[in-house]
């Protein structure tokens, strides 16, 4: 394992030492951990807190500050942060308009922010918690934990948090946070492995010849091996999966104000003539020439299946600690949702 | 004889040793259907149960319970956080001032804490988690203890079937939790969460009879 | 050699091609090949170009935009442009107030630069070539090529860019552009080579346990090998050799107007008290999270050594294709510099 | 006999195919202290003056020259292509009109390309580039056209010159190029352009005894 790190134990502590102190506009908090917006709470805006394992930087925290999120919880590499960070991050950032989680859903996200709203709750604060569950290549939401929440998470926080900015209400924007997860689709594929700090050895081992489809973000195996193909089958491949997608139908549990509701949520599929937002993200080891590759081939495809690409955003957002690969996340853009990518957004890891 | 509160301390700190003695291993076991952390999480969270017992040692089985789901539940993450989180926490709750538990009490214990479990994750049988493990060893805790046994014959009772429920877990497809994500490449590998609640199961067993 | 490409023949072409889809702020042309922005030229605004090999993107052609570069000139990976590449950009982007091109310290790249800024003076076209050559690996101008140039080019381009934007004439642009190179030093570690993608495989070999010190930006093995140590360690080396470079001198070729005349500049040590600018540089393939870690290292050895670091920059900006590694620049900031790295830009690679 | 157009012709056609084979072997060298471009980009170049030659291929000797030049010039890039470039280009503007080349026209060939080279590198003798070639070479090449020599001659006395200063290039230090960054680790290994210059002569020779 070659890494930029002194002691194992110490790798996401120093980490966020290091951004505490590259960046003055955040404020880090330890024990419990999270990160927030130096001017936090903002009087009367819906607080935005997402959350989740470390080593898929930039997100969550580099996401933080105007126009994104107000606080962010980061875990141990690649394993969900704990409900008493949550909560005294939403003590931290809320603005007595009520907090907003963006969970991605692993079991063990959607477990520990569970409880966190539980005690964010009984506080009298009010919070909604919403799903992001966007990878394609989880087929089946009977017979699994349901799609992994991916590359829509970074839009989604962007969106909502713009939104947030403008004054949309909780409701509102967990209405608008919702929306985004069912227009966006992703689908990730591996070159390399990545090695977690504290096991010391690669998660899996891929052949010089293989990459791995329909990965998720944590250096979990994927779906299955294929040979390495030029970068225009790989995109191809991927694009496909996405926009060939049928319809979508899950269940998920949403705070209702007192209480768990299961609200059972269908996905439209892509059709002809939606306008999308294309994200092409490096799982960390790819550098952003070899994504312009990929970029240059989903164009294609999508001109092809009849939808237009009307904003992209490219590069590193959503990874895998040093692995090699890439996913690709498409989402529907409507009026609402294009004028809020536009928005201004100010933080370490996007500006606009 | 009942569980002690002695044992139950013994227990724990019996517990951090085996976690950490099987960091790597659980780690391995993780790795192969997993995110090759549950054997990291165990020993960081029982590591924290270490710090945070002391203080409450002379408290009644209740708070030491809940300390323990306490501190699990803000250290462990991932999905065996919460988990065993609630598992410790909920007997905690229900046996406030008791100082040993008796064979009652240890069903009352087992059960509640299978009932967080089933609360938090919604597991079902055969769905290749920890409730694996949990959900036969919860009969025989409930029988046995039904029957009169005392803790130790409950818990010698009990141990064959946990063992023989989590060598069932490696056939099972994977249909909750990371290891869902698998499909059928889930087969053939044990749980790593069935693996880390075999152990309580054991190392009970490795105190009462010492 | 895992990539995301098609034939190895038209890794740039594609890449480029992907970037103009990208980016329709930009234009890409080919034959010769250079970018620039689609809005140029901007009339009566001095004209910024620079160019090199690619497989350091996002630089060059990731920063031109306002604010930053007029045009850019990518050559193959990690070979220099050629000079009817900065003719045909010059020519397109010249606004009427002459044209500076920012070279990097590389034999190619200045012969070529050379060759293309007597065409464009041929031309009546006003020119001035600044090069950069920052890299304190390379200790000794008399019996090397001299210092290469690295990461202080991608500070200039962003200074530089702004001045010029906000009314710089040509000298005053050259001026502090010379300034902003004698102000900045660097020094870079790698943890893997890199492959170049017509080469096939990996430009160096580096055990598990060592690391290469000193190197530049083009898989060039470096000073020396050592066993990989805690990030503090690396990252105390490389401030170390930045901080501690004594007083450097050299004679450069810049056309004055009508020849080329020789001047020898002689660049001041770093001092105690001095507010510099951080830049801690990715390689490629090393992830946002780890160049935290040397963040929080380069600080303390800052502070340490009586500097302030007011500024900072932490990302993949100039990288060497995948290598994993990262580099450390340090660029003294007096008033006229920091008023100028705090200006607004906006380019697919930096944005502010 | 005079260095005929058709010959200069075959000469060049040879040389792109000898860069063709040699491209690996040449980007090996230049991986070894340099960055692994440099087969690369004399293939590439070459391949270029393949397609720009037919439309001149009729015309006079320092068309077809001027031509290589600036093909040269605006295909390899790095170091090597000003240095390539300058080296064709300069004796195309001096051999403007001419059908083939005497002993003399080549000595003056060959000093003008050489001239480029030092204009546009400034390398000097021992700084392990291409010019350690050309270097004596030239010398040859201009005492035997003084000799009264003709072109086949000329060459077959400047080859083992040739050939034994490429040699030569291996102990030396590099002080120019790339190569020079590795001070003492340049030691030991053979110049990729003072290779690739080699080649030219090598390829001059077997047309020659075509
Ligand atoms: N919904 C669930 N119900 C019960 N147990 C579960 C559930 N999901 C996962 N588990 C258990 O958690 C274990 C994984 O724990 P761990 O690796 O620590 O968390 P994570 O999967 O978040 O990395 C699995 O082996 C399984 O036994
Ligand atoms: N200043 C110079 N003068 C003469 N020849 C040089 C000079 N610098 C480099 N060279 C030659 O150029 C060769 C390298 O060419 P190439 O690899 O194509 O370019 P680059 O070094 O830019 O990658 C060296 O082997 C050397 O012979
Ligand atoms: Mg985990
Ligand atoms: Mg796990
Ligand atoms: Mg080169
Ligand atoms: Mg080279």
């Amino acid at each position: 394992m070659k890494k930029l790190i002194n002691a194992v134990e110490n790798v996401v502590k120093e980490q966020l030492e290091g951004m505490a102190l590259a960046h003055p506009e955040l404020t880090v908090a330890f024990e419990p951990t999270f990160i927030r917006r130096a001017d936090a709470p903002v009087a009367g805006k819906v607080a935005l807190i997402s959350g989740g394992g470390s080593g898929h930087e930039p997100m969550h925290g580099g996401f933080v500050g105007k126009g994104m999120l107000d606080g962010a919880c980061p875990g141990e590499v690649f394993t969900s942060p704990t409900p008493d960070q949550m909560y005294a991050c939403a003590k931290a950032v809320d603005g007595g308009a009520g907090v907003l989680f963006i969970v991605k859903n692993y079991t063990g996200d959607v477990m520990n922010f569970e409880a966190a709203a539980e005690l964010v709750a009984a506080d009298g604060i009010k919070v909604q918690n919403i799903l992001i569950d966007d990878d394609v290549a989880v087929k089946d939401s009977l017979y699994t934990a349901g799609r992994r929440g991916v590359g829509t998470t970074v839009l989604a926080e962007k969106i909502v948090g713009a939104a947030a900015e403008a004054g949309y209400d909780l409701d509102a924007c967990a209405a608008l946070c919702r929306k985004v997860n069912q227009y966006g689709r992703s689908f990730g594929v591996a070159l390399t492995s990545c090695t977690v700090p504290a096991a010391g050895k690669p998660t899996f081992d891929l052949g010089e010849g293989e990459v791995e489809m329909g990965i998720g973000i944590h250096g979990e195996p994927g779906t299955h091996r294929m040979p390495i193909g030029p970068v225009d089958a790989l995109t191809a491949y991927a694009a496909g999966q996405i926009i060939d997608d049928p319809a979508y139908t899950r269940t998920v549990r949403e705070w209702d104000g007192s209480g768990w509701a299961e609200n059972t949520l269908t996905d439209a599929p892509f059709a002809k003539g939606d306008n999308v937002i294309a994200f092409v993200n490096s799982m960390g080891g790819t550098p952003l020439s070899e994504l312009y590759a990929v970029y240059r081939k989903l164009d294609a495809v999508c001109k092809e299946k009849g939808l237009t690409i009307v904003r992209n955003l490219i590069g590193p957002y959503i990874t895998s600690l040093e692995m090699q690969g890439f996913s690709i996340t498409l989402l529907k853009a409507d009026d609402e949702i294009l004028k809020y990518w536009d928005a201004p957004v100010k933080t370490p890891g996007l500006v606009r | 004889m009942p569980l002690s509160k002695a044992q139950l301390l013994a227990w724990l700190g019996k517990l951090d040793a085996v976690y950490a003695a099987k960091k790597e291993y659980l780690t391995d076991l993780d790795a192969a259907i997993g995110d090759a952390d549950h054997g990291i999480n165990m020993n960081r969270g029982f590591g924290k149960v270490m710090e945070k017992l002391p203080p409450v040692a002379d408290k009644d089985i209740g708070t030491i319970l809940k300390t323990v789901g306490m501190t699990l539940m803000s250290s462990v993450g991932g999905a065996s956080g919460p988990l065993y989180g609630t598992f410790w926490m909920k007997p905690g709750m229900l046996l406030g001032g008791k100082e040993e538990l008796d064979a009652a009490d240890f069903a009352r214990f087992v059960e509640a804490g299978v009932d967080g479990i089933l609360q938090r994750g919604r597991p079902e049988r055969g769905d290749k988690t920890m409730y694996d493990v949990w959900a036969p060893v919860l009969e025989v805790v409930k029988a046995r203890a039904a029957a009169g046994d005392d803790v130790a014959a409950i818990v010698d009772a009990a141990l064959p079937v946990g063992e023989k429920a989590l060598a069932d877990t490696i056939p099972l497809q994977a249909r909750k939790g990371r290891a869902s994500y698998l499909g059928e490449r889930s087969v053939g590998h044990q749980d790593p969460g069935a693996t880390s609640s075999y152990y309580m199961l054991e190392t009970l067993r490795d105190v009462l009879h010492a």
